[in-house]
């Protein structure tokens, strides 16, 4: 069966969303990725998104923004940024879905500003990215994978991942447990359970780990256990279908 | 009281330039875009613009000139992507040097609720670690019971807040439902507050249902009626958002002559918020108008 | 997930002896009494109990003998003045000695919300120069922005919130109104909150009106539906105050054989809810039905 | 025109309050004042109660606590503690009503334990009246004038009145004006400008000043302007009788 990249990145989110769990959606490709685990394999899985909604089923009609109407009619509940940011900082979410311009070896991500052609640019900022970064139980980052955008270190940091490696994290107070996986337009990557720098997990099926290699800023570590990304199943897709009928995130 | 006002002459009285002003404060939905745009046919100056997300709001008025400064977490356009007045003001100064204050989406509505709360700060765990966490609205604190550090964020007091709601009585009494953002510490942290509503209702429709009242009227210094007055951003139940309005916009506002000639047909160009719908054009209108059954089911008072 | 379930399992599965409860958290409204009663009959012992002004609802486990502990800022009965109950164990040790953690009813708002925060405090400006604000778990703290003196109030973490509210459906998504005192930040600070209801609805209730929902599911352990589960206290909509109760209980409780008396007659003598309402009787059950027709008018979440 | 003590000192609420103030309003005689005034001479002024209720027009039916149902019904907003209690931090509340079992001569005001023939007597505690006392733009306080509650020092500050006197308030960090009257049921008493000491402004219609002093557990300032409280108008008093039909509150 025929798939896009991007499906399989949606359906590589969902197969992250275990029962039962608290997730902070956000939009495009997680928010597809919820949709598919709501339906599948994850019937009680939770949507909090940082408007203020909180969802026991996907939004059945396209949204283009979080606070767009059909993702508030038949929420199960609807406050603000204080209420749902209080559930993350009390440790209430178990996962959040992230991404940015720039991503470095230790899952830190930046959305503030880069330097393009020696010329900075300024990008839009945290939004929520930072306070979920810092608080979720778990954090997955999603993004194109370009060298570019996958350097040593970010230019600034917005979205903390573990910083400068290790203990970084638990030294510098910050109670959510970081990044634990990265899924990009080429693989899915987790990070080393002591260094905790980015490990290659596993290539998207027609990628090659060199191609990767070439894609990243830095000496890319690869698992012993390296695998090939699986692709969606026909379930799979057919649920990222339904909730994309016009492929707007996912051609 | 009644305090009922026209758009012209609530944003002639209510805002002064240098004032710092609160809205977008509902994120994507409720954006008090017509009072934005009377702000920038006023030609007010030296703005503080204080919103997490205000989707395009604060990139037009950044772009028209008005903008000193901006206290937000993020600023552009969210279904397109990056902000093009946001830019040229950031990396070139063009229309004018921007100062921004940066928060992530906690922080900044933590500022906004100590000021509700009437405290000069409010702690938090979040942000410890980010880059931004460095500037001098935030500070390291220890709490005093466990010892452990926590990020202290500095009161945000607008001096006024703009809030689009869904409807209000003549006295400022407004009902709101959906996603709140910081709506509601928005209101209570300004030090008045200005209302568009897509409706006026009686009092007794807002005695109706108490618990819905989120901006008592004592905090309202003007109440505007605007159907569609959120428009491009939704209205729950009133308006649909007018995607195509957000495309547009990025493409035309790429570059500066792109930007000024949108400016000129869409704001510069008209004279009010009648004017505005009537090039929007009936059909446009009609086609962002809800459908649907869901109605929230009622509860009793009854004593 | 269903989690419906009678009032005497939920009671024996959600409460262990030596628990932090909040309960009785709107003040004197929604006081879930029913639940109260329950925890007598099965004898929990060394309770915390917290909630800012519970009405007869703490004097009357405290003199069943179930706790050692309150956190409150008022304890006693509303309409009729002191506790007997009370008054007893904090003067005599009758029937055991109690612990008190003093508030004002801002402290323990501000202690609830800190723990629903998952802060470990929060600042404030009450209650200096109050005498029970010099007790340990309130510090004076600086500002490190403006420099001035506040009070931080230490979290307080019940490890259960039992709430009465007017309709949750069978996953424990509950909506609630009137006044809400402490009820929302209990539900969030506990560990987990066990709700009696009086009316279970379907989930489309819940859905048809997001802005009502003060609990979310996630947070709930129990659901009990439980008509006159508030009684004697109100519950809007559904029942109203049973004012003769309490000065009833006031009067026969003053001496402790009184008090033993009217604990046979309302808690242990009967064996659970239904023989209580049976005990007050259909006569007095339809005088506390309220009437009127004041609903909420509806809204729409039309898209 | 007969009228009951009680009467009295619910209109002399009444007086206290001005047009268009938000007032924290408590139960019974402050409750009644409140009517009494939206009804004359006040009638934009808001009532606010600390269950998080906030009325724009007095309750039809008697209640016997701010929660009662009547009191929630048709009321302008309803929210939680918190909401209303931020309103007093952020100092938008003019006026609150508190009472106490005991005052002394700065106003400082003990709801939490007193001494009766030597034995120590365990009272309910603060309530929201602590809250009030610190944050109120200013405070009316209304008791019962007797000796053993009107003492040189309270045993327990509960409600932080002029501490103990003079710039006490400003030095201690307290935001709110203090306490501005003492309605008893035999006089009204002001507040010295400097020492903050309770002075008697005016005496009720049958009582002497003898008779206050006698009451009052110290040597009683009086102000040189001291005249006789104004009896209840007809106005006045058919108002406090529409809201307490049945005299539950002022027999």
């Amino acid at each position: 069966m025929e798939y896009t990249r991007k499906e399989l990145m949606v359906v590589a989110a969902a197969r992250e969303i275990r029962e039962g769990e608290k997730v902070f959606v956000g939009m495009r490709l997680p928010l597809l990725g919820f949709a598919v685990a709501k339906e599948l394999h994850a019937p009680n899985a939770v949507g909090i998104f940082e408007n203020g909604v909180i969802r026991d089923w996907p939004a059945l009609q396209s949204i283009f923004t979080i606070s767009d109407p059909p993702n508030l009619a038949r929420a199960l509940y609807c406050g603000g940024i204080v209420d749902v940011m209080n559930l993350l900082q009390a440790g209430r979410v178990d996962l959040g879905f992230i991404g940015g311009a720039e991503v470095d070896r230790y899952g830190n991500l930046n959305t503030h500003w880069v330097v393009e052609n020696g010329h900075r640019v300024r990008l839009p900022g945290s939004g929520g990215a930072a306070d979920i970064a810092t608080l979720a139980g778990r954090c997955i980052i999603i993004m194109n994978h370009e060298r570019r955008r996958f350097l040593p270190r970010v230019h600034f940091i917005t979205s903390p991942g573990y910083g400068e490696g290790a203990e970084w994290r638990t030294e510098n107070g910050l109670p959510g447990g970081g990044p634990s996986r990265v899924i990009t337009s080429l693989g899915i990557f987790s990070f080393d359970a002591q260094s905790r720098e980015v490990v290659l997990a596993s290539h998207h099926p027609g990628v090659t780990v060199e191609e990767i290699r070439r894609e990243t800023g830095w000496p890319l570590r690869i698992s012993p256990g390296l695998n090939e990304t699986a692709p969606p199943s026909r379930e799979e897709l057919a649920v990222v279908r339904k909730y994309d009928p016009k492929r707007v995130w996912t051609s | 009281m009644d305090k009922v006002s026209n758009l012209r002459e609530a944003i002639a009285r209510d805002i002064q330039d240098g004032m710092a002003v609160a809205m977008g404060c509902a994120l994507e939905s409720l954006i008090p875009f017509a009072a934005g745009y009377e702000i920038i046919r006023q030609k007010k100056q030296d703005l503080t613009l204080i919103a997490p997300i205000s989707d395009i709001q604060f990139d037009q008025i950044i772009g028209a000139g008005c903008v000193k400064k901006v206290v937000a977490s993020w600023v552009g356009n969210v279904a397109a992507g990056l902000g093009h007045n946001f830019r040229r003001a950031m990396e070139e100064g063009i229309p004018q040097r921007l100062e921004v204050e940066e928060h992530s989406n906690f922080t900044l509505a933590l500022g906004l609720k100590a000021a509700a709360m009437g405290l000069p700060f409010l702690p938090t765990k979040t942000a410890r670690g980010s880059d931004f966490a460095r500037e001098p609205h935030y500070a390291e604190i220890d709490c005093p019971f466990t010892r452990e550090k926590l990020l202290a964020v500095r009161a945000i007091q607008p001096d006024l807040a703009i809030l689009h709601v869904q409807r209000a009585d003549s006295e400022g009494n407004a009902h709101v439902w959906g996603n709140f953002g910081v709506l509601r510490e928005a209101a209570f942290a300004a030090k008045k507050v200005l209302l568009t509503c897509d409706e006026i209702v009686d009092h007794e429709v807002i005695l109706s249902d108490p618990n819905r009242t989120v901006v008592p009227g004592f905090l309202v210094s003007s109440v505007v009626h605007l159907s569609f007055g959120s428009h491009p951003s939704p209205t729950q139940g009133y308006t649909r958002r007018d995607d195509d309005f957000y495309f547009e916009y990025h493409k035309e506002s790429r570059a500066p002559e792109g930007f000024k000639r949108w400016l000129e047909k869409w704001i510069l160009g008209v004279k009010d918020h009648s004017e505005y719908l009537a090039l929007l054009g009936p059909e446009r209108l009609q086609r962002l108008k809800p459908e649907g059954n869901l109605f929230s089911l009622p509860v009793s008072f009854n004593f």
